[in-house]
């Protein structure tokens, strides 16, 4: 592969990273895998009797796909670092979506208990995907702390609302020495052809496919718009222009 | 004794240790954790970790997620 | 195929149109057609003096690409037509890209000019698909004389200014009884993607591709961004929201 | 004779008709049209279309264009 | 006045004009009048009995504001100006604000009927004051028949949507030789600041006070706008710079 | 006056507060003072010896304008701390513009240094008015440390970008129990009425007005926008609506 | 005789001229205009307008408008 | 003595107090403020305030900024 997509020395076969949450049934989430030809998939970690199926593993494993645990829910670094603990135990992985986030309403990273917890983790030896916002100078103090990645926000999770602030993206990736994936807020494919052509290196979604009306076919939708934004990022945009330029040539016109 | 498990008081038998409380509650030692009073146990100790009247103990999976 | 794009009864291969001026030499756009998969292109009908070469041609039926004359350059009715009718006789089709633009700055479409040569053209038995900017109405007007596709600009002619105005294409879109085709404006893969979103049928692109520092790697940018946004428009997005919305559990969640 | 084409004066032989002109200029038949004096000739008529001396003569076909 | 808003060789007091339609009641309209300091006022012409009152003429006259009869309603240019010559007579003034409607839906101008209306007006001896679409090319098109001024939309009327095409506002504004008038789509004061930013020389905006919660005091937002919109034009802004820049000395720092 | 703007207790007599950096003499600097009405400036300390001019205090007594000394191109928190009580000390306030920037190429706040200043002149009995990025949750923070104000940025520093992320702003606005002042990326007038729509108490701008290309008028603009956004605010504007709705009657045309 | 005004028959008497019908109908001359059978009538031409049976007679005035 | 105003070092007399060297420097005490090596010394203390041989003083003032 000539473009390799690679976080913390793994390199993943895709740059499409799908979250299951969401999903009406086990069956859609093997069917928006399959569609998605996704390498990586988050899940969170709840307790065994809320009435929860550990049978979302099996279908990560039928499809060869690597588990990605988050931290979702909590809201203190001490919750965070925990619920990462148990991960690990349970998933023997030590890569964590660490996700600390202020309150249930806006769902937006709290700044100051993500750094703590981000540090935290490293030092346990945990590689981190830290769930942010777009502020260029938290990302700069995650991947100062020993983050492998970061993860920003286009606009807050399950909005659907695209990337609010391309700034803010393009000035993180411009300083990134990691591996920065747009995660959150992706409604639909442009989005994520966007991300990359900003200069993502991948994208995470969840609710844009598993809560689609057709979840498999935006999957599929998905997995082309991240191919469609890398290639066109490589490729070198056309510079944009106010004035119009002909495409066909001005000379040699017949007088008719 | 009773130890509490996701919050709902359980009875075990005494001497019993954290493997079998997660097996008995979980099907399965694979793809669950457990933290006892708040703190992760790591897996490798389970067999030999005894469980006391009284303790929080939280076993946990994974569920789908975003 | 489970979703043919057909113009006046046609199938065409790929919702991607592409346009070949801009291509520095036959060998790019030759390496360009391979990559995009496109089934039609546009071509411009110049003096046979002027330093011009038929071999484009050559190139497209290679590729065996069905070959869409413009006329661009014209500035009246009267020109358009006669340019038209010499593309038939040259490349025996009676598909034409109806161009009519106001001053060579703007590369603006001539909306009198238009409307009179495409009733004109129609009359005249070509199946007419015209170059016209983003009014509602002037797409309205163009489909009652009997075009067979409408084609609004996103933004003016080699630009790469995306698309201006949304709005103005779901409204095309939303009336529309033959393809709309968004032409002119794109400038990178995300562009291309929401234009199908959107509701489009097809987009016709030139400069943003032959343009690009890598013409063929955007050229595959450009077919994948298409596939991508045709998906996701069949897909279903979810909709916009303004609070935000877990897509992990809110329940289960150990006390740590 | 001499007729325009394209601008430029061309001497041609008398008699000489459009196939001959275009094939003449254009290299073959194929990919090209001629409007004489702002008129279109269909094809099927370039055969016997008898040129005359002064006659403006366009002779177009397809190049790269947007 | 140092900047004077002149159109056909009438100075005008202001550069907001108001449209007294959808006002709860003349009240309000003597409100937003006074609030606004506006001195031309679009008024509809419709049969007597159909529950209208002429009164509305009082009020524009007690305070000094000159009426400006519209067409709206039109479909065809035969209607309008049929309107337009009872406007006059009804009126005494051959000032017109010309809609030539496409349908009730959109209440997008016709451009055919609308240019097909302008020239004939034109040549009826009225002063036209034509409300078009954002297409630079009917603009100027609108220009060429003897418009005395030009009023495109931001956004269709009653939309409160702002200006949706900024690019094309300013290309009519960059080729203009009358006064641009921005007509339709202002939503609240700062779309009308945009409007005078952008180089229009006027406003015309009705629902955005007439509907408002509080219309007074949203006339009073609007001329406000209006000034602040118009001096921002004539002092010059800054150029938007994709860095930062210090606005305080990076010299001259204490050691501490 | 009925709508009071009022900061930590002290009502101030305008909304629009300028920064003196940037105008090329204090002649400038008087000048725009006296059109923009504001009643207060930010300053910035610096040693005496570095050419400076202690007379900028002399202009703001001039025109009765409260003084407000800023932290500008600090890094960490106690230099900010220590620079904030020397402001005390020689200006006999304080109040503080807190500024702890994370470097000079994107003069993006630190959350982490930002916050721990804030707590620290908090305690130390200073009236805190920090700028910080647009993040709601920091924003949130810096209330609960006890800041007297919350002065998020619209876009970087100097740029002139205006408001990139109004929904981060509206978020920020919708939680305050503090003013909210707009600090940062102004560039002309209807960003600054934007500001006040979307629901900030103020706006705080320098390089907009000082580097205009005629600064005293943009101050004018500036002054008259923030009345404009305010009062639009207050009024309650028109939602926006995706179909277009008549401003005229739509009974009683004449037929014609 | 019966005219057609606004849509409505209305009687009149006989000679009625277009000025009398824009009195009664609007209640005064000023802010009002006419169209007969489609064709708007000067104002000036009011006075000595005779209305003839049958005729379709639209009266029109300002209204609030946009 | 010697002490460093501002990054310079400059002669002082002995026992010179802040305040007279924050006016000998600034040309008045209003506006100004000093720290002294480090910390801020608070305007009632200025006059009481002995400087040593190889302090470092900061004084500043209020310029322009944003």
């Amino acid at each position: 592969m000539d473009d390799p997509f690679v976080i913390a020395g793994v390199e993943l076969g895709s740059r499409l990273i799908l979250g299951t949450g969401g999903a009406p049934s086990l069956q859609v989430v093997d069917e928006t895998l399959a569609a998605s030809g996704t390498a990586m998939c988050t899940v969170a970690m709840r307790r065994v009797d809320a009435g929860t199926s550990g049978s979302i593993l099996e279908v990560l494993d039928r499809h060869g796909v690597r588990v990605l645990p988050n931290t979702a829910g909590c809201r203190t670094a001490r919750e965070a670092v925990r619920t990462a603990q148990l991960a690990r135990e349970a998933l023997e992985t030590d890569w964590v979506k660490l996700e600390v986030v202020a309150d249930e309403r806006t769902l937006l990273p709290d700044p100051v208990e993500l750094l703590d917890a981000a540090a935290e983790l490293v030092g346990l030896g945990f590689t981190v995907l830290p769930y942010t916002n777009d502020d260029p100078v938290l990302a700069r103090r995650l991947q100062q702390v020993g983050c492998a990645a970061v993860m920003p926000l286009g606009s807050p999770i399950g909005t659907g609302l695209g990337i609010r602030n391309p700034d803010n993206i393009e000035l993180i990736v411009s300083e990134a020495r990691v591996p920065v994936i747009l995660d959150a807020g992706i409604g639909t494919a442009s989005d994520a052809a966007l991300a990359l052509e900003l200069g993502c290196d991948g994208v995470l979604l969840a609710s844009a496919v598993t809560r689609a009306q057709h979840p498999a076919r935006m999957a599929e939708a998905m997995a082309a718009a991240v191919h469609a934004g890398r290639l066109a990022r490589r490729a070198g945009r056309i510079p944009r222009r106010h004035h119009a330029q002909a495409s066909s040539p001005t000379e040699g016109m017949a007088v008719l | 004794m009773t130890v509490d498990v996701n919050g709902s008081p359980r009875n075990v038998p005494p001497g019993c240790t954290l493997d079998a409380l997660i097996a008995a509650v979980a099907g399965s030692l694979r793809g669950s954790a457990a933290a006892v009073d708040g703190e992760v146990v790591p897996r490798g100790e389970w067999e030999h970790f005894p469980l006391a009247d009284g303790q929080q103990v939280e076993i946990i999976t994974a569920v789908q997620g975003g």
